[in-house]
């Protein structure tokens, strides 16, 4: 497990670093700049002296690479930088947001492997049945469906119409906020998880293995107990790991739509007012999440699969 | 004679594809006495490998039972409900398949899928099982097997492989033994090993065996009895040396003539191999009338049209050809 | 030298495999010195079981890779060393039969394709010739003209090998490098493949290298034999030499591991089966690396590598018991 | 067991999902292509607010947006943009996609390796962030669009490229060709692309939808599509405050994105039961 | 006929804040959940640092500054300060503070927290938004600067007497009632972490702040109007998306919404809804910007004019912006006290458009990049409105999408043909029209590159004229003199909405911006859900 955990490290550091500099040459070429996004919302004042100094202040007007080698060489040791916007620590900023940006990316995930692995599971068992012609459907059209659009619909049907549930906001930090923005968040990964789980299981299934186990007369269930969960395990972490990492990404759309104050709806609103500090950390903040949690399923490939160790 | 261990009768198994049912195996008839060798040849697709799993009730669809009796010792299982047939499996009738990686799951220590023999059929507890399995694996001359009970597949040699497999098959002293090629993905000379292995293990326990190759050698070597099968039927059932000296059946004869044989050019110079002419046909596209007509040198009109019946030979042999008899 | 058609002068090829993090870098000696030679219309045959090294071999004569020591003549020409070989000049030359004729044909490309484009590769843009040369060589392997236009999988195994042999020759090669040329084939088709192939070699002059593991059909084709075990020639010689008086214990082996429906063998060669199986060429055993397998094996073979040296005209094997009467 | 013993099911699957999705697809792409035939208005220059939010009626069968345009016309003419961002963004996905993969696969070493550790940023970077990035760097619009979402998302087909050039290198066919003298490009597009094709037909396919979802994404944060074209994504956007006083604004472009995802994820489908039929297990 | 709709319009607002007041006595306790629509978090609960409207909602409550916009007198009134005294010359105020006013840390507020906070703001390494404001003060240059340490235009009489000498015969309550002026304690911003922690002299302090989500605040029992604030509890909630704040709002969750248009129509046919809606005609001006330096056309005034013939803004404003604007006649807002009520905005004539063009030489039109946002009442869908319009009388309009940070970028560089925005036109009428000053940059706000002698004459004048009704008088002057020239397009000037549930009271009309409510004044009745 170590030496996985070291190989991963060797592969994570470059991509970092890759990530830190793609990062920050895209968007030291944005057109605005975070001086004239101080009047993003069209109703405040600005003050072109003062937007000269802050300028130099912030740096701007260095040369790309002094900026860059500062920048990080800062990240080396834990810094940032700070943020135009709020004149605080990108690092401070970035703490605040990350709780509530993995709780509904965590919750979203829940639901999705709760919901899509059972589901596929349930159909796999069945093939051509009406359950799995049903849950197909209704992957494939999970899989059409845009994020806002869906969202919206929750929201008028579950807030507005049924009153259920609060149609947005962080409340408390309770699970009642939490439900709409998970689920609209966590369609798109529960139909993926339903078609893979549903095509691993109906893989695993006609493996030569399961023909063995059937062979020494096993009954179906301990056939699936004991030789095809853990095989059709191993197919499904690839895409629960993958759609994890990339949903902190695509949690942007939602976490605007329900104004949840995570990662994302931070990073949209700093690039939109040309926060780049912000949105730097942002940035590498999702990438690095996307990567531990990489990480962790090469460890529970290692765990599940005895194969990998010798790889 | 007493009756026999196993018994197929008639044995028929549909394909259903795009619709329409193909015959894929018909009118195969076959017994295996106690404790007795019998070999079933043919090559890929001639329905060897599906008849072995109607046997062990482990066929899928497409594929399904269409018609025929099994009778394991004197009971007939053909259509046993299912749970029945999960008694007589692993318990009294086991199987070893061709590829030994793929047939063992890759996720499991390997005594672990010996011991759930133990588990499944005699009530065993895991950590007995545990035991048992290593002596299993002991049986099949695995060195220490107290360390390799805890190996993955992955982890063991192709021919190791395959004495797990037997080790699973025979850990609760199965009356019959269907081995599905179990050497071809294996080199010569562990291939010789392992043959020597199935034929010292079974004789040793009275264990009657199935054995299913495209190898005639092989097979005739092991077995005291051999049916050859081609396109889903049984062309010629002989004691296995009758087979070679008097093949009857033109395609076996074929089979025999058509590869060189060690020693043969050394005692004979280099002579030109005798062919067999043309292709083995689909399971949708079998010929009318003996099934190898279209190949036979001996054709003549009737064997287009007429399905030939079995002509008996000597010690119970039996050969279908129009031409014989 | 002047008269091979190839020579293989101590030839190895190894790999490194694994990766620096994980259990260091192990070298994978596949071909371990190799020396060989095949005159011109000669058929070798090759044999030894999987992981022996034997289709590595075969890659590095074809230049496909480049060997990590030895030297490789092909029609006197060197061909190993540190530029890669000139590819145009070798397909003239050697060419190559794979062993599976569902993986060796290219899907999407006709027969005609299949032929054609290696004439045209070559220089040969007349339409009419190429198209003579196409048809011709369809008829030499046994393919109608109206087969032409037909993709792989229209053909049985047996025609796509005949495909596969016809793609070899379409160069007019002077070696072929027949891989397995018949063990993916159903059985009774074998006999048509071995048949061609034996008439190809007398009609077009070919001298052959025959890889397999099917001894009875070794022994039919081959004029001389060299068997392979964990990347080194074990042993080497004439084909009766090979079959009649092995030397080696290993080809006494593999010969006695032949299951034998007609009891005509030896009873000496029956009892010379090997023991365990093949080690891995990750980490071979010390000395004879046959050794932990061997009926003859003595201190000596553990100590100390036997050379491939004579035992008779022509007849060469590596064991230090090489002598002893089987 | 036998080849042609697994052949049956698979057809009769993909089947209806082809049927189906195809279907949808071939609707909207007749609709983009026949929009100046079958629409019924200019869907830039007809506006009259005088007409401005009239509800689905004879005359305007969809309704009419808040400028008064006919929203069927406009949905016409937005299947152009909107299949255009699909197709186009995908064509350039692939090619990129394509051409790394094939030759990191085929002639690994340094070059594989830089391509791999391309990838993997590529797959680090959430593709929607990183099109954010692009978008906000071009300002809104259809070329800045494909561009966006052509150059983030290329890193499916080459590792899927990649995989397969791997598992082919070592195919007779490809081997042969080595032999027979063929040159390393030649070999790459003439044995490995054309037998590659199927696998990358399905994964642009079903990345066709992800584009066009990604496009009603970009719309709602603010960097879509340039006007005055219409496409779907930014019509969606554009409607959503009047989700409960004009509804139909937005349940007609919704439902042209939902169907034209829906068909060419069920064509994608269809199409990997008979272009791939391993890798019902791939992701996609 | 427009007129009498503006008037209607305008009545409404009135009475909709009357009415506001004109409930039953006000009830103690409760709590308020305001929304913050304009961007999907808060930039610094510092006011000194950010210029930002969004952040001003929170900052109302929290703190305060010199003047304050009183809301139902429409103007400018002492808010830290009970009583000023101005010299002669117009140029020094004494200013006696009130000595009633605590921080919330208990302290009292002295002239020291005055001297403090603008110095504070002068800092030049800095760059804070406010000092755009205090440069007004003598001697706060040199502080910006580094010249000096103090502002020499600022003396501390005593504890509750300051002394402030300006540069201009300016109205320093202009400069003093932004939120980035505000007055902050020395002892809590040294702390270092006064952005989480904010401390003022608001009727509200401080309780908690989640990013990206809300802000949260408790009654300040040591406020210094009596008997004020009225509620316990104030949260401010962030809520960018329209549709979702139209649900939420729609669900009782929020207590307060801006609406847009669409929902605006809604909300008004709604029985219901329709009791809870707040209007006020905002500073604000929309306009279609046109660059004089980069197009050529633009620099005749004939064309200019056409292009104001050319669009129904009328019917826009009606059937697109739903009635939700007041239509433009000139620059200067209608709240602003040098509006002319009596000059007609220009009527819709594209035959008028058209004679304009020929006259000026383009009889057959020309083509002009407008450069727009996505904005739904002063952006994208104007321009799609726009466009049929201009193309009848033979202007070609290309329309070009940005961010609205983009456009201020261009807009200030200059690198436009022409763009549609939206100006801050208030509440100081002078400032508001040196935007067409020749003198004035483009970067500060001259985006058109105006040139016109007369113009400057008038407003060279105003700024001399110390009686504030001539000033006015010049200024109005001024005004009309743009009407005529139509550097821009005039549009509309904006009509803020705000809804609110039937359980909140004492909300103000304010013109400067709908959202900055003082929420001292603010009370629920005994129906609101909130707790």
């Amino acid at each position: 497990m170590l030496i996985v955990l070291g190989r991963r490290l060797a592969n994570v550091i470059p991509t970092l670093l890759a990530v830190v500099a793609l990062v920050f040459l895209l968007f030291s070429v944005l057109p605005g700049s975070f001086i004239s996004g101080m009047n993003e919302d069209g109703r405040s004042a600005m003050d072109p002296a003062v937007m000269e100094r802050m300028r130099k202040e912030m740096g701007l007007d260095d040369p790309l690479l002094e900026r860059f080698a500062k920048y990080v060489v800062n990240i080396a040791v834990g810094d940032l930088g700070t943020s135009f916007r709020t004149r605080e620590p990108v690092t401070k900023m970035l703490s605040g947001r990350i709780w509530p940006s993995l709780k509904l990316v965590m919750a979203a995930m829940t639901f999705a492997i709760l919901v899509g692995v059972t589901l596929g599971f349930l159909a796999a068992l069945k093939p051509g049945g009406l359950l799995d012609t049903a849950a197909m459907v209704g992957a494939i059209s999970g899989l059409s469906l845009s994020q806002f659009w869906f969202g919206l619909m929750l929201m008028y049907l579950f807030a507005l119409k049924l009153q259920w549930l609060p149609s947005f906001g962080y409340g408390d930090g309770g699970l009642r906020n939490l439900i709409l923005p998970a689920i609209a968040l966590g369609v798109g990964p529960m139909a993926l998880l339903a078609r893979t789980t549903r095509a691993a299981v109906l893989d695993v299934l006609n493996a030569d293995f399961v023909r063995t186990a059937r062979s020494k007369g096993m009954s179906e269930r301990r056939v699936v107990e004991w030789h095809v969960l853990r095989n059709a395990l191993v197919l499904v972490i690839t895409i629960v790991g993958l759609q994890f990492g990339s949903l902190m990404g695509q949690a942007v759309v939602v976490e605007k739509l329900f104004a949840w104050p995570g990662v994302g709806s931070l990073m949209v609103d700093s690039v939109f007012q040309r926060d780049m500090p912000t949105v730097q950390g942002c940035i590498l903040m999702i990438v690095l999440f996307f990567l531990a949690i990489n990480t962790l399923v090469d460890i529970a490939y290692v765990v599940i699969d005895p194969r990998i160790r010798y790889r | 004679m007493t009756t026999p261990l196993l018994r197929v009768d008639n044995l028929r198994i549909a394909l259903a594809s795009d619709g329409i049912t193909y015959n894929a195996v018909e009118n195969v008839s076959f017994e295996i006495g106690r404790g007795e060798a019998f070999g079933l040849v043919g090559e890929s697709g001639c329905g060897k490998s599906i008849t072995a799993l109607a046997v062990m009730g482990l066929l899928r669809r497409p594929l399904s039972l269409g018609g025929g009796r099994i009778v394991l010792d004197g009971q007939e299982i053909q259509d046993a409900p299912a749970a029945e047939m999960r008694r007589l499996r692993g318990k009294r009738i086991a199987m070893i398949f061709q590829e030994p990686m793929t047939a063992l799951n890759p996720l499991s220590p390997v005594g672990k899928q010996i011991a759930e023999m133990f588990v499944l059929h005699q009530g065993a507890n895991w950590n007995e099982a545990m035991d048992r399995a290593e002596e299993a694996l002991r049986q099949v001359r695995v060195p220490s097997p107290e360390r390799r009970i805890r190996d993955y597949p992955h982890q063991l040699s192709g021919g190791m492989r395959q004495r797990v497999m037997i080790a699973i098959a025979l850990a609760c002293g199965p009356d019959l033994l269907v081995a599905d090629e179990p050497t071809t993905a294996l080199d010569v000379t562990v291939q010789a090993e392992i043959i020597d292995l199935i034929a010292e293990l079974c004789a040793a326990k009275g264990t009657a065996v199935l054995m299913i190759s495209h190898d005639l050698g092989l097979v005739a070597n092991m077995c005291k009895r051999v049916a050859v099968m081609y396109a889903g039927r049984i062309v010629e059932s002989q004691v296995a040396d009758a087979i070679f000296a008097t093949p009857s059946h033109p395609y076996t004869q074929g089979l025999i003539d058509s590869l060189p044989r060690l020693g043969e050019r050394a005692r004979r110079g280099r002579q030109r191999l005798t062919e067999i002419a043309g292709v083995v046909p689909s399971i949708q596209a079998y010929p009318a009338g003996c099934r190898f007509n279209p190949r036979c040198p001996a054709v003549t009109d009737i064997c287009r049209t007429n399905v030939p019946e079995a002509t008996s030979l000597p010690a119970d042999g039996l050969v279908r050809c129009h031409h014989h008899g | 030298m002047a008269d091979s058609l190839l020579s293989l002068d101590d030839l190895a090829v190894h790999f490194m495999v694994g990766s620096a993090f994980a259990g260091g870098v192990k070298t994978l000696k596949a071909v371990d010195g190799v020396t060989l030679d095949v005159k011109a219309g000669e058929c070798l045959g090759l044999v030894g079981e999987s992981g022996c090294g034997k289709s590595t071999l075969a890659l590095a004569i074809m230049g496909l890779l480049l060997p990590t020591r030895g030297l490789i003549h092909v029609d006197s020409q060197q061909i190993s060393g540190a530029t890669p070989p000139d590819r145009m000049k070798m397909a003239q030359t050697v060419q190559m039969v794979f062993q599976d004729p569902y993986a060796s044909l290219n899907p999407r490309q006709t027969v005609r394709r299949t032929l054609a484009d290696p004439l045209r590769l070559h220089g040969i843009n007349d339409r009419a010739e190429v198209e003579a040369r196409v048809i011709d060589m369809m008829a030499k392997v046994g393919l109608r003209p109206e087969h032409a236009d037909r993709y792989p999988h229209e053909f049985s195994g047996g025609q796509r090998q005949r495909i596969g042999i016809a793609r070899a020759l379409i160069l007019k090669p002077k070696l072929v490098i027949c891989d397995e040329p018949v063990s993916a084939l159903d059985v009774s088709i074998r006999a048509q493949i071995i048949n061609l192939l034996l008439e190809l070699k007398d009609e077009m002059g070919l001298a052959y290298i025959m890889i397999s593991h099917d001894l009875g059909v070794v022994e039919h084709v081959s004029d001389r034999v060299a068997v392979m075990y964990l990347g080194r020639i074990v042993e080497q010689g004439g084909w009766q030499e090979i079959f009649e008086d092995p030397r080696h214990p290993y080809t006494r082996a593999l010969i006695a591991a032949i299951p034998d429906p007609f009891h005509r063998a030896a009873a000496a060669v029956a009892k010379a089966k090997a023991k365990g199986e093949i080690a891995s060429a990750l980490n071979p055993p010390p000395g004879c690396h046959f050794n932990p397998r061997c009926p003859l094996k003595a201190d000596l073979c553990t100590a100390e590598v036997p050379l491939l040296e004579a035992t008779g005209p022509g007849h060469l094997a590596a064991c230090h018991f090489r002598d002893r009467a089987s | 067991m036998s080849v042609a013993l697994k052949l049956p099911r698979l057809r009769l699957k993909g089947g209806t999902s082809l049927w189906v999705g195809g279907s949808l697809v071939a609707i909207a792409i007749s609709a983009a292509i026949l929009a100046p035939v079958i629409a019924l208005t200019d869907p830039v220059m007809d506006a009259n607010l005088m007409n401005a939010e009239i509800p689905p009626c004879w005359e305007y069968p969809f309704g009419t947006d808040a400028q008064g345009r006919d929203i069927y016309s406009r949905i016409v003419y937005g299947a152009r943009i909107s299949l255009s961002v699909g197709i186009i963004s995908q064509i350039c996905n692939s090619l990129i996609g394509v051409t790394l993969g094939l030759t990191a696969g085929y002639w690994g070493g340094w070059w594989d390796d830089l391509v791999s550790g391309l990838t993997n940023l590529m797959l680090a970077i959430p593709s929607l962030v990183f099109a954010l990035a692009i978008m906000a760097i071009l300002g809104p619009g259809l070329v800045s669009l494909v561009i966006a979402l052509g150059l983030t998302s290329w890193s499916y087909s080459c590792r899927i490229a990649r995989a397969q050039v791997l598992s082919l290198k070592s195919q007779g066919y490809v081997q042969a060709a080595r032999i027979l003298g063929y040159g390393d490009l030649r070999i790459m597009f003439t044995q490995v692309l054309p037998n590659i094709l199927g696998p990358l037909i399905v994964i642009a396919t079903l990345g066709m939808g992800g584009a066009i979802l990604a496009e009603a994404a970009l719309s709602f944060l603010g960097l879509g599509i340039r006007p005055p074209f219409p496409s779907w994504g930014s019509m969606l956007s554009e409607a959503r405050d009047q989700i409960t006083t004009a509804p139909w604004l937005s349940v007609f472009p919704g439902l042209a994105i939902f169907f034209t995802v829906l068909g060419l994820n069920l064509l994608g489908d269809g199409l990997r039961d008979i272009l791939d039929p391993q890798s019902t297990t791939r992701r996609n | 006929m427009r007129k009498l709709i503006w008037l209607a319009a305008a009545a409404v607002a009135v009475l909709g804040a009357a009415a506001a007041e004109a409930q039953d006595t006000p009830r103690k306790g409760g709590s308020i959940r305001m929304t913050a629509p304009y961007a999907a978090s808060f930039g610094s609960l510092d006011p000194h640092v950010t210029p930002r409207a969004q952040d001003d909602i929170v900052n109302k409550a929290i703190q305060r500054t010199l003047y304050n916009w009183n809301t139902s007198a429409n103007k400018l009134e002492l808010e830290l300060a009970k009583s000023v005294s101005v010299s002669a010359d117009g140029l020094t105020y004494t200013y006696k503070l009130r000595d009633d006013a605590f921080f919330h840390n208990g302290r009292k507020m002295t002239a020291d927290d005055l001297i403090f906070s603008y110095t504070r703001i002068m800092d030049g390494s800095k760059g804070y938004p406010g000092a755009r404001y205090v440069r007004l003060i003598k001697g706060a240059v040199d502080v910006e600067k580094g010249q000096a340490k103090e502002i020499s235009g600022l003396k501390k009489i005593d504890d509750f007497t300051l002394e402030m000498t300006i540069t201009d015969r300016v109205d320093p309550g202009y400069y003093f009632f932004a939120g980035t002026t505000a007055i902050l304690p020395k002892e809590e911003v040294e702390k270092g972490n006064f952005a989480s922690n904010p401390v003022g002299l608001g009727p509200f302090k401080f309780k908690e702040h989640i990013p990206g989500s809300r802000v949260t605040t408790e009654r300040f029992d040591k406020f210094y109007k009596p008997g004020k604030p009225y509620l316990d509890k104030l949260e401010v909630l962030i809520m960018a998306e329209a549709a979702a704040r139209d649900v939420a709002f729609r669900n009782k969750e929020i207590d307060t919404s801006i609406l847009g248009p669409a929902q605006y129509v809604a909300y008004r046919a709604d029985p219901q809804l329709s009791k809870g809606i707040l209007e006020v005609a905002e500073m604000f001006t929309r306009a279609i910007t046109m660059n004089h330096d980069s197009i050529k056309p633009f620099q005749d005034k004939r064309v200019r004019q056409a292009i104001n013939y050319a669009i129904d803004a009328n019917l826009i404003i009606s059937r697109l912006v739903k009635d939700k604007a007041y239509r433009a006649t000139s620059w200067l807002p209608p709240s602003s006290a040098a509006f002319d009520k009596t000059v007609k905005p220009y009527p819709f004539d594209p035959e008028k458009a058209k004679k304009l063009l020929a006259e000026a030489g383009y009889p057959n039109g020309f083509e002009f990049e407008l450069t727009t946002s996505q904005n739904e009442s002063w952006g994208l869908p104007i321009v799609e409105a726009v466009i049929p319009m201009l193309a009848k009388v033979g202007i070609k309009l290309k329309p070009k999408l940005v961010e609205v940070t983009v456009l201020t970028e261009l807009a200030m560089k200059g690198d436009h043909q022409a763009y549609i925005g939206s100006n801050l036109t208030g509440p100081d009428s002078l400032a508001t029209l040196r935007c067409y000053y020749s003198k004035t940059p483009r970067t500060a706000c001259n985006y058109t590159g105006f040139k016109n002698p007369a113009f400057d004459k008038l407003l060279d004048d105003a700024a001399q004229e110390g009686d504030m009704a001539k000033r006015n008088e010049l200024l109005k002057k001024a005004n009309n003199l743009l009407y005529d020239e139509a550097p821009v397009w005039f549009f509309n000037y904006n009509k803020a909405v705000m809804a609110y549930q039937p359980w909140v009271h004492g909300l103000q009309a304010n013109p400067t911006e709908i959202t900055h409510q003082y929420p001292e004044e603010i009370w629920v009745d005994a129906n609101s859900p909130a707790k």
